[in-house]
């Protein structure tokens, strides 16, 4: 395995052992992500046609806002030592970009794995054909806001403002994403072509991409 | 080999608007440990930061291991650069012993001379140990065995002696003499004037962002 | 002089702009309703102008790091922002009458020149947000360049997807308008050029001058600090 | 550092491939709106009371006004589709104007509670001719 690959695996090994220890993602955000599923049905007139209908518009909403908490969970956030160490280490900052944008989509497929079968089956929506035409959506969706919630986070590391500014900066960047995801559904539903938003998704997850292996050195300064 | 490991000439560096080096000048030669003492806010640590690669200068010209400073040419000599800061690098969620691990992976050492190092320290028996439960001295001699594991040409100690008992001041004393024999180069700030002359060849005195 | 210059003549162009807006001839089916849309596409042209100089003078700022650009990308973002409410604004008005509607949330257009603002609204927060001079220029010039990427997706939305809102009048092949019309946009566009370019000198000299403010009689961090004016008691 | 520059080519190919593609199938598959010939054409996979979006030009003389709703057709040059509109038409609502209507089918008719106009990107100054028809 090339150096660049085995750096990458281990930023993103650390990130998830951390994770498993501190819990943080799993242990607050994925509850209140769930507690806000339960909220909806809540605060509407108690029709169920209406809760199906609002069934997807929810999952897409809380999957963007509480996945954007889960890619800038605290603990997942280096401080300048720390920072400081990988720079001299000679970490490559687009390995760095890599291996955590991988360990925050294994969090985020999973936040999205976990909030389906809730939003199933509280709100009953009408069935999806074949499910499984959505899991490609999925991970694309998931790997898009991975990409951006790693971008934004480092963008705005140190700053006093940093937990409402970075979602801020990630949430209209990601509605390509929620677009791609959301249409695939009703496409899928009314059994339609995906073809077009599945290259949307495509598309918006390279331009991602670039923009961060582009960006990834002089971001590498931003905590120094 | 008769260049010089650190070059600065005449270093100025500005946050925003306000200056907190002036004029600095400063040479480390091969096989040279150097001292650096002044007042709070004199800008110590900030020169570090300087010759660590970490902090690009407002003004003047350096050389770091051959590498001119505010280029890309630093990238190639950071991995020989060691530093240690006033906060310990650790992650406080793993232990002591993933923490060494984890640094020997990235730069491509051994995960054994991680363990090594760790037993060099006097953390073996502590190795399962969160960092962030260790107390401030424990976390101080992971950042030392760091340097023991990846031998750099440079070592940078700020507030060397901060948190630190007579024991692991002999981890200091044996990094800085394998420095000498490899004839690389350290810089040592410290507030302890009396333990900074015992262990540096000569001491620099800044005051107010210039050398004096 | 320069500086007192370039208001009066954007000054005297919006005027001139006005009256050939007023005084064209209205459209078969808009009617008078057409002359909103000088100042619609003017407006909306000037903003995708003002966040490509961002972007522009954002990697001029990476590449050479001189404050400079850092300055330019922060003004042109305001003013790119500025430009785009009024885009919006006047969309709005311009939609009741003819479509019948001020806003549809089903057309790419209106939605992605919504975003657009959103976007560079996070970029004006991140700037706030930052209060160091050299990084709040890293991280801003850093977005800057992310941040472009949407200003084409609003351009092509309309080639993209089946809209409410008309494809492009100005095409490389084809110029879709009644000459005295077009004449009458392109005046209103050089007008709203002269604008930007008055308000981006005035936004960077202003910017020159806060800077000028903070930096007076700054001394070393160290010189602050004196010895203290304690006595240990006996 | 080679490897980071392949990749960027790569991926502004990818970008490029996919945007390219994106726009062809976007104008296939992107049901924004449907002309009276695709509604048509599609009838069965839109059953009564099933929203979507219809646009086309109303056929001149075929508008007729009763108690504020409108019975008219739109065509696309092709096929006509008959229309109700159950709201009050925006303000350049007439013969021979491109519309957009919201609604569903209901036995073959599609009624319409949204009607917005969808205007070309071409902009013409009147003719005398027009100035008189308009009135």
């Amino acid at each position: 395995m090339s150096r660049f690959w085995r750096q990458a695996l281990q930023v993103a090994k650390r990130d998830l052992l951390v994770e498993g220890r501190a819990g943080e993602g799993v242990g607050i955000v994925l509850p209140f992500g769930a507690l806000a599923v339960f909220v909806v049905p809540l605060a509407t007139s108690g029709s169920a046609s209406l809760l199906a209908d609002l069934a997807a518009p929810v999952y897409w909403l809380v999957t963007l806002l509480f996945g954007m908490q889960l890619a800038l969970r605290q603990t997942a956030t280096e401080t300048v030592p720390q920072r400081r160490l990988l720079v001299l280490l000679g970490l490559d900052p687009v390995a760095r970009f890599v291996g955590r944008t991988l360990s925050a989509w294994v969090l985020l497929i999973g936040l999205q794995l976990v909030l389906i079968p809730l939003v199933v089956l509280f709100y009953e929506p009408e069935p999806v054909p074949t499910p499984a035409l959505m899991l490609p959506a999925l991970a694309l969706y998931a790997l898009g806001l991975a990409m951006l919630g790693t971008l934004a986070g480092d963008l705005t590391v140190g700053l006093r403002t940093r937990t409402a500014l970075a979602p801020m900066l990630a949430a209209p960047l990601a509605v390509p994403l929620v677009m791609g995801a959301s249409q695939s559904l009703i496409s899928i539903s009314r059994g339609e072509g995906i073809l077009t938003w599945t290259l949307l998704l495509v598309a918006t997850d390279l331009a991602l991409a670039v923009a961060g292996v582009v960006t990834a050195r002089p971001l590498e300064e931003t905590a120094t | 080999m008769t260049d010089p490991i650190v070059q600065l000439r005449d270093i100025g560096v500005r946050f925003g608007t306000v200056p907190v080096l002036v004029a600095v000048d400063l040479t480390i030669a091969p096989g040279e440990v150097v001292g650096v003492a002044g007042p709070n806010g004199s800008g110590k640590t900030t020169l570090l930061g300087v010759v660590a690669t970490l902090i690009r200068p407002s003004s003047g010209t350096g050389r770091v291991l051959g590498a001119a400073l505010g280029t890309d040419d630093v990238r190639r000599v950071r991995r020989r650069i060691g530093l240690s800061g006033h906060e310990p690098a650790v992650y406080p969620d793993l232990t002591l012993a993933e923490n060494l691990r984890f640094v020997a992976r990235v730069a491509g050492v051994t995960v054994e001379a991680a363990d090594r190092a760790l037993a060099d320290v006097g953390l073996a028996a502590a190795a399962d140990r969160p960092a962030g439960r260790s107390s401030h001295g424990m976390q101080r001699r992971i950042d030392l065995a760091r340097m023991l594991m990846l031998e750099p040409d440079l070592v940078l100690l700020d507030e060397a002696h901060a948190g630190l008992d007579q024991d692991a001041e002999v981890i200091i004393d044996v990094i800085l003499e394998r420095t000498r024999r490899r004839r690389g180069g350290a810089l040592l700030v410290s507030h302890d004037a009396e333990r900074l002359t015992r262990q540096v060849d000569r001491v620099l005195r800044i005051e107010a962002g210039a050398t004096v | 002089m320069t500086k007192r210059i370039l208001p009066v003549l954007a000054g005297l162009a919006l005027v001139a702009a006005l009256a050939v807006a007023l005084s064209s001839p209205p459209d078969v089916l808009q009617g008078d309703f057409v002359r909103i849309l000088y100042i619609h596409v003017a407006n909306a042209w000037l903003a995708f102008l003002a966040f490509g100089v961002t972007a522009a003078a954002s990697i001029g700022w990476l590449v050479r790091k001189k404050p400079g650009y850092d300055r330019v990308a922060a003004a042109s973002a305001e003013i790119g922002v500025l430009f785009t409410a009024v885009t919006l604004f006047t969309g709005m008005i311009w939609g009741k009458p003819i479509w019948g509607t001020f806003w549809d949330w089903g057309d790419a257009r209106m939605a992605s020149t919504a975003l657009m603002f959103f976007v560079y609204l996070g970029y004006l927060a991140l700037r706030r947000a930052t209060p160091d001079r050299q990084a709040r220029a890293r991280r801003s010039a850093i977005l800057g360049v992310i941040a472009v990427v949407q200003v084409p997706l609003v351009y092509f939305s309309v080639v993209l997807w089946r809209t409410l809102h008309q494809g492009l009048t100005i095409r490389p092949d084809s110029v879709q308008m009644e000459p005295a019309m077009l004449v009458a946009l392109l005046v209103n566009v050089g007008a709203f050029s002269l604008l930007y370019l008055a308000l981006l000198t005035a936004r960077v000299r202003l910017a020159r001058l806060e800077e000028a403010v903070e930096a007076h009689e700054r001394a070393p961090a160290g010189r602050a600090v004196t010895a203290p004016r304690l006595e240990t008691g006996q | 550092m080679n490897g980071r520059r392949m990749f960027l080519a790569l991926a502004v190919v990818g970008i490029a491939t996919a945007v390219f593609f994106l726009v062809r199938s976007a104008q296939s598959d992107v049901v924004y709106y449907l002309t009276p010939s695709e509604a048509t054409e599609r009838r069965p996979e839109f059953p009564d009371g099933r929203r979507f979006r219809l646009a086309g030009i109303v056929v001149p003389g075929s508008v007729v006004e009763s108690g504020g709703e409108y019975r008219f057709n739109v065509t696309d040059g092709a096929d006509e589709v008959p229309v109700l509109l159950v709201a009050t038409p925006p303000q350049l609502f007439g013969e021979d104007i491109n519309v957009l209507l919201d609604g569903y089918w209901e036995n073959g008719v599609f009624v319409s509670d949204e009607a917005l106009i969808r205007h070309e990107e071409t902009y013409e100054t009147p003719s005398p001719t027009s100035v008189e028809a308009a009135g």
